[in-house]
């Protein structure tokens, strides 16, 4: 905990009674906060709390209302590239890097090494890989970016900002597709900066996370800053209920333990192909079934494989016992099982689209009617649903591009919820980037489901989450399962072992 | 031999000493965009058949009204070291580098049926486009006594046949302040758009004397609104298309509608061909062949409609029926 | 060096200038005519103009946009330059100003928002009407000493063809080596990233349209140079010409994918074509439905060669 | 803040609505600076004739909104229009009789046009623009060669009566009631049936939609035969509204469909937009044209306008449409 001891310096940062509406919804109302040099503040809040829009208006990408920033004492002008001058850097919520470029290309975009106009590509790659190497991220500067892992992309990102020594590095959620190594790679580095006296702002909604990476702590709720102060006056507990607004008792619903396994409703038998080997799993009703692994080892694919948006190459998908060819995603749907993807921004949803729309996408003929669609009906149903989720919307004909991360995620969510032949939930890291009183919502909802004897079957690279929620934990290890736990009595150290391939399967 | 007339043009005739007696023609088709320059390259074709003894082969090359095309099209004639080249220029200024191109290579070129803005041509067989304007423009002028609000419908702007056309009209309107051209439009030679200009100047100008059109389908065109709107129908320019020759008499003069067919003929594509064997053989032949441009009226009407045949059909040519026939059903 | 990004682009390629070269060895044996020095003077003179324009177009789609304006710019270009009023090389000046000043609105009006193609089809429609104001019909004078300029040539090869390539290496060496290019390539993958990581994406892209204007506006000296007149018209088949040689060199229309430099196989792929189905003597309509199929099968290939379904990406 | 306000129906998209409004907006513009500057300009039969005699583009642009939608584009609209008045002419060859004969062959050949452009998008993966340029290109090529520039046969007599025809007494031209049928049915389809909502979301979100157990394809491909067959129709209507067929006729169609739906806020992007915004920028494209012939502008300065109108209008509209965080 050395960054506890880091001695604060002068103030960094200072934000003045910012304010931010979009539209109807107010984002952020009169906030004021103050960033010294050396500090790393937690700021948290449910999704849609504003955290992001926040954290925008300081690196210039939204312009607030009202209010102003203030780096080192001098007012900063509108605009990204102001931001950036004044030595803001921002690590955003969403994936920002470039594909059709390299690492190195990525992590020094706009601060080329050049020799007149010209870039000096040896310099160029020379000087990313020192930066990579720093940061001990072990990463070929020539690798094309399309090519790597979430987690990799990640710290990808957190290169490209730090690259430019920032006084301020913001990280909006960075963590939420890190796996434990790389998370770990990313507190040394924030350690070592903020001895360095830049001030750090960590968005996250992973609590241990929060207390392990920062000093100080600031709350938003609904917009406002409810609370703020040293992070080491708080405890876990009181900071969810600061942040929720209530006491969040439980994270994880008791397991109703459903006794007397049933037959598996879907079944995988010595399944092949990208990237798995021999999968051999089972997925019983009114279970959850927790795959874990690290970041990019096939459990992903196993998914797909299960929601039918992959045909394995060889082996058995088997349907309540028969043998069945998933090899569309209308089949799978068909055969009773929903998919909530990984990727919600690209996959999972229609930015441009309606809550109502998205939600009711899958809905049967129940909700939106046969041949003829009906708003009406269609909209009641929504509606419902949105409320269980406690979904934050104006209301259900919004853009769903308009909701906080949180919330979209509930509403790719709900999206099942709607579906009354549902048997079987393949979730793909549902809760990333989900604040705690949603996932406490959602977990809550899981439980249902299976207590109404649907399956789930939930990937997840968040161990805790697993040994929290899964009945069964199936761990992953290049593409082969190393192991089955009962989730019961799993240890975290257990699980990791297994999932980095230092325990031979049994 | 060279005669004294040939040197008069100041165009090398066939290279002393080498006597051919079939020649290879290059042929440069401007376009086949529409009904008349098909019917050109057709009366071409036939009139090749008619020669074909002098003849050895004709290279055919298509410029999509594309100048640029054109030249290149035309180089490559000069690539394969022709004979003789017959084009029709798409631009007067943009062919001058080519022809000179050509005489550099000892190459005739006859210009047909459109001229081009230099001299070193060999020959040019052609209707001037300005006296075509300006003939149609007399006859509507004196058939409205020299006073009345009229309609103008132009072709593609920017496009020289419609530019000249257009002057030669302008030219005449001028000359009589008596004329007022209430509405113009460039219905880009195309019925359809004619139509739909003239429908819309009626609305505006319901009180019209005369249509001056440069095209015989957009004289169609105009018809077919009058008719639609209920309007009566006026005088009004056009070509020897049948298609307005066939509904002209239909029409009888008892509708009111009276009209002129002035256009170039096809034939000229023969003649072309024609000039270029005289170029190539070293007889005598004429520099710039500028005909009048002939005229249906009310008077040859009869004669020359042919009701049996389509509207696409441009009744002044020498063109067989069996060749007609081809180019319509085949 | 050549970096990581560049590299990759360049490679796809190669299957293209293999292609050229074995044309250029191979189709003089078989037809006398192509042989001649003529045809080849011919053939880089009609290349020029659609070599500069595409250059501009490849610059422009590998932001992510597109220009429809490029014809209207070229005949407004050849226009300026036929008109007496002004002395030569006022004019020739003046194309290039009026081809960037055109460039830079296009690039204004992207950034207010107008999608590209909206943008560029009116603005071709804007420079066209201009262009039959100023010169009526196809004509006018272009200034002795000027065209002796332009019309320079070291026989076979025309001036206007060197410049061309020069060009062409130019912007590809923008692309690839300046920060700018960096800006144009990323921005062409993720405008919306672009814009939230604070990189010039608005100068850049300003600068991209101005390029492909002012490429354009040479693309009109280099027509003049052929036709030695104006002609708003002009410039009407370079549209789509550049968009062809464009997309035969394997440049995605989703932006941010391909090489400039891959310009020069394609487009003399193209030119190559056209001169092979007129000397062939072949109906030049064949000519549509061969420069389709070749179309759709280049591309088809780098469909193939493994990028993320077309009909999956973002715009048309 | 946890509550539900249940303002606007569920399927209102501000965006959207607002634009669609600012096209009508527009056309009612257009609309009565021709009624002013005109003798008698709002004479209702006056407006009923130009919307007839523009039915043509009405029709087209309806299918090009279906391409759009679904993150395409049909650059071979104005060469199936083409292909579809030869395919009429040559069958009909001026016989009553052979009408329904010809009319159905017209169809098909656009249809077909239209599936080759749907399965070239779909399966060799091409980027729209490009596979129906192509097409596009090809089917020109393909009338030129089989034509050889001249149109074979001819319009049959009772067929050309049909254009300049119409309901009560003709006022309601036939090719206007045609346009509107074409533009209910498409509406209709979109927004108040079940496959309507999904092509919507295959236009939003591809991947989505093929999660979602969506035809990806099959809506894709639907959406250029749709077009074709538009395409087709307008041919047909442009034929017969001409008197005969022509090779060149439909070349203007094809970006002026674009230029109506994108009026119409059509977003090129896909998903967003509607016939019945298209059918606002149709309005205002067809008001503009006849204003400017009106007023006997010159054909230069009609060119250069429409080019400015079309790029002011769309940065009004921009200025007029708020964008969200979900724009991109
Ligand atoms: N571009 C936008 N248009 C409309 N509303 C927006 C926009 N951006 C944010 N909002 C709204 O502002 C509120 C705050 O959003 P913000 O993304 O800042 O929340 P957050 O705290 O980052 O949530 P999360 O933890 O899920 O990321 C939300 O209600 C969201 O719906
Ligand atoms: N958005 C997408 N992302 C990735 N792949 C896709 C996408 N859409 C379609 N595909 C690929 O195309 C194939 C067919 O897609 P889809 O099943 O949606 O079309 P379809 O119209 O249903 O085809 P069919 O009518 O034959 O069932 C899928 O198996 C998938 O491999
Ligand atoms: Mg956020
Ligand atoms: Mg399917």
């Amino acid at each position: 905990m050395a960054d506890r001891t880091a001695v604060p310096g002068p103030c960094r940062l200072v934000c003045e009674s910012i304010s931010k509406t979009f539209g109807g919804t107010v984002a952020v109302r009169d906030v004021s906060l103050s960033l010294a040099a050396g500090e790393v503040l937690a700021l948290v809040g449910e999704n849609g709390a504003g955290k992001s829009t926040l954290m925008n208006v300081i690196a210039g990408a939204v312009r607030p209302d009202s209010g102003q920033v203030l780096v080192d004492g001098t007012r900063l002008s509108h605009g990204p590239q102001a931001a950036r001058g004044a030595g803001i850097a921002m690590v955003h919520q969403e994936l920002s890097l470039f594909g059709n470029l390299t690492v190195a290309e990525n992590v020094l975009l706009g601060a080329e090494p050049v020799t007149g106009p010209l870039i000096g590509e040896r310099a160029l790659r020379e000087t990313a890989a020192k930066i990579l190497d720093d940061l001990g991220i072990h990463l070929d500067p020539d690798a094309g970016v399309a090519r790597l892992s979430p987690g990799q992309r990640q710290l990808v990102e957190i290169a490209k900002a730090v690259a430019t020594q920032p006084k301020v590095l913001i990280l909006d959620e960075p963590t939420s597709s890190l796996e434990s190594t790389q998370v770990d790679v990313l507190h040394a580095l924030v350690v070592r900066l903020a001895r360095r006296g830049t001030g750090i702002v960590f968005v996250s909604h992973r609590m241990n996370e929060l207390f392990r990476f920062c000093t100080k702590v600031a709350v938003l709720r609904g917009g406002e800053l409810a609370e703020e102060g040293d992070l080491a006056d708080y405890s876990h507990d009181r900071l969810i209920s600061a942040m929720v607004g209530r006491d969040v008792s439980d994270l994880y619903p008791a397991r109703t333990d459903a006794a007397g396994r049933t037959d598996p409703v879907l079944a995988l038998r010595e399944v092949s192909g990208h990237g798995l080997h021999d999968i051999t799993l089972d997925v019983v009703p009114g279970r959850v079934t927790g795959i874990a692994g690290l970041e990019g080892h096939g459990q992903s694919a196993i998914a797909e494989v299960l929601a039918g948006v992959r045909a394995p190459t060889s082996g058995q998908v088997l349907v309540a016992g028969a043998p069945t060819r998933l090899n569309s995603p209308a089949k799978a749907i068909a055969a009773g099982v929903g998919y909530v993807p990984s990727d919600r921004r690209t996959a999972g949803l229609a930015l441009a689209l309606s809550v109502a729309e998205n939600m009711a996408l899958v809905g049967g003929a129940g909700i939106r009617g046969r041949f003829w669609f009906r708003p009406r009906r269609q909209a009641a149903a929504v509606r419902e649903v949105a409320a269980r989720l406690a979904l934050r919307s104006s209301s259900t004909g919004q853009a769903v591009g308009e909701l906080s991360g949180g919330n979209q995620q509930k509403v790719l969510f709900g999206r099942w919820l709607l579906r009354a032949d549902l048997r079987v939930l393949v979730l793909d890291d549902p809760t990333r980037g989900v604040d705690v009183g949603a996932r406490e919502e959602i977990f809550g909802l899981l439980r249902e489901l299976t207590a109404r004897g649907v399956a789930v079957v939930l990937v997840s690279t968040d161990i805790q989450e697993l040994l929290g929620m899964a009945d069964d934990i199936v761990v992953i290890y290049e593409g082969r399962i190393t192991g089955t736990v009962p989730g019961g009595d799993a240890t975290e150290e257990r699980v990791l072992a297994l999932a980095m391939g230092q325990e031979v399967p049994a | 031999a060279c005669t004294s007339q040939s040197e008069e043009t100041g165009v090398a005739g066939p290279p002393a000493g080498e006597t051919k007696s079939t020649f290879v023609i290059g042929y440069d088709t401007y376009w086949l965009g529409n009904s008349w320059s098909v019917q050109l390259a057709a009366e071409f074709r036939a009139s090749v058949s008619r020669h074909g003894a002098q003849i050895e082969r004709v290279v055919y090359t298509q410029s999509d009204n594309d100048a640029q095309k054109q030249i290149s099209n035309v180089d490559s004639m000069i690539s394969r070291k022709v004979d003789a080249i017959i084009m029709t220029p798409v631009s007067p200024q943009a062919a001058v580098p080519i022809i000179k191109k050509a005489n550099a290579a000892r190459i005739p070129v006859i210009l047909l049926g459109a001229d081009a803005n230099t001299d070193t041509y060999t020959s040019l067989v052609t209707v001037d486009d300005t006296a075509i304007g300006r003939v149609g423009a007399q006859w509507l002028v004196d058939r409205l006594g020299g006073k009345g609000r009229i309609y103008v419908l132009d072709g593609v702007a920017g496009n020289p046949v419609n530019e000249q056309r257009r002057a030669g009209a302008r030219e005449v309107f001028a000359r009589y302040p008596g004329i007022r051209v209430v509405a113009s439009a460039a219905a880009n030679w195309d019925q359809a758009e004619a139509k739909r200009a003239v429908t819309s100047m009626l609305a505006a100008h319901p009180q019209v004397d005369g249509v001056w059109s440069q095209g015989g389908a957009m004289t169609l065109g105009a018809i077919e609104a009058f008719r639609a709107d209920g309007h009566p129908l006026v005088p009004m320019t056009g070509e020897g298309n049948n298609g307005l020759l066939k509904v002209w008499q239909q029409l009888g003069p008892e509708s009111g509608f009276d009209a002129i067919g002035v256009s170039k003929p096809t034939w000229l594509a023969d003649d072309a061909l024609k000039v270029t064997l005289r170029v190539l053989t070293g007889q005598p032949y004429q520099k710039n062949d500028r005909k009048e441009p002939p005229a249906v009226t009310a008077d040859n009407l009869p004669s020359l409609v042919q009701p049996d045949l389509p509207d696409d059909f441009w009744v002044d040519t020498r063109l067989d029926p069996a060749q007609i026939r081809s180019m319509f059903n085949g | 060096m050549i970096g990581t990004t560049t590299r990759t682009a360049l490679r796809a390629g190669i299957p293209l200038w293999l292609l050229v070269f074995i044309a250029l060895i191979v189709l003089p044996v078989l037809s006398e005519p192509f042989r001649s020095a003529n045809n080849a003077n011919s053939l880089m003179a009609s290349l020029a103009p659609l070599l500069l324009v595409s250059a501009g177009q490849a610059v422009v789609v590998l932001l992510g946009g597109i220009d429809l304006s490029v014809g209207g710019i070229v005949g407004l270009g050849t226009v300026l330059v036929a008109t007496p009023a002004v002395p030569g090389w006022v004019a020739a000046v003046l194309a290039l100003a009026v081809g960037v000043a055109a460039g830079l609105v296009n690039g204004l009006g992207v950034l207010a928002g107008v999608p590209a193609l909206v943008m560029t089809l009116g603005m071709s429609g804007v420079l066209g009407g201009i262009g039959l104001l100023v010169l009526a019909e196809p004509g006018g004078q272009v200034s002795r000493g000027l065209l002796a300029v332009l019309t320079l040539q070291a026989y076979p090869v025309p001036l206007a063809f060197v410049v061309a390539v020069a060009a062409l290496a130019v912007a590809w060496t923008a692309v690839s080596w300046t920060r700018w290019g960096r800006v144009v390539l990323a921005t062409g993958h993720d405008p919306v990233a672009a814009r939230r990581t604070g990189l010039p994406w608005r100068s850049a892209t300003l600068r991209a349209y101005a390029l492909s204007g002012l490429f354009s506006g040479m693309a009109g000296l280099a027509v003049v140079a052929r036709t030695y007149s104006g002609d708003s018209l002009s410039g009407g088949s370079l549209i789509l010409d550049s968009i062809t040689v464009v997309l035969i060199a394997g440049i995605a229309l989703t932006g941010g994918q391909g090489s400039v430099l891959t310009v020069l196989p394609a487009a003399a792929v193209l030119g190559l074509l056209q001169n092979l189905i007129v000397l062939s003597g072949l109906d030049s309509y064949y000519q549509y439905i061969v420069e389709a199929v070749v179309l759709v099968i280049a591309v088809a290939l780098y469909e193939a060669s493994g990028k993320r379904p077309a009909f999956l990406a973002r715009g048309g | 803040m946890t509550e539900l306000s249940t303002v606007g129906p569920p399927l209102a998209r501000p965006k959207l609505d607002r634009s669609l409004l600012f096209g009508y907006a527009l056309a009612v513009v257009c609309f009565l600076v021709l009624g002013v500057s005109t003798p008698d300009g709002f004479a209702p039969d006056r407006l009923l004739g130009i919307l007839g005699s523009n039915a043509a583009l009405g029709i087209v642009a309806i299918g090009q909104t279906l391409v759009l939608l679904c993150r395409g584009l049909d650059m071979s609209v104005g060469f199936t229009m083409n292909l579809a008045a030869v395919v009429l002419s040559a069958t009909m060859a001026g016989q009553d009789a052979n009408t329904p004969a010809a009319l159905g062959l017209a169809l098909a050949a656009g249809a077909l046009v239209g599936l080759v452009n749907g399965l070239i998008v779909v399966w060799l993966r091409l980027p729209p623009l490009l596979a129906t340029l192509a097409v596009g290109t090809a089917v020109q090529g393909g009338y030129y060669v089989l034509t050889k520039g001249q149109p074979k046969g001819a319009i049959a007599p009772g067929f050309r009566e049909f254009a300049d025809g119409g309901a009560f007494g003709g006022t309601l031209r036939w090719g206007f009631l045609v346009w509107l049928a074409v533009w209910l049915l498409a509406a209709v389809l979109l927004y108040r049936t079940v496959p309507g909502r999904r092509f919507i979301v295959v236009g939003a979100n591809p991947r989505l939609a093929f999660l979602a157990g969506v035809g990806v394809r099959r809506h894709t491909v639907a959406a250029y035969v749709a077009s074709g067959l538009t395409a087709a129709i307008g041919g047909v209507y442009l034929t017969a509204f001409a008197g005969s067929a022509s090779l060149t006729a439909g070349a203007s169609y094809t970006l002026a469909s674009v230029a109506a739906a994108v009026i119409g806020g059509v977003a090129l992007t896909g998903g967003i937009g509607s016939p019945t915004g298209t059918f606002a920028g149709v309005l205002v494209l067809v008001f503009l044209q006849t204003i400017l012939t009106t007023w006997d502008v010159p054909a230069p300065v009609q060119q250069a306008t429409q080019g400015a109108v079309l790029i002011v209008m769309m940065l009004v509209t921009l200025r007029f449409v708020r964008r969200g965080r979900s724009d991109r």
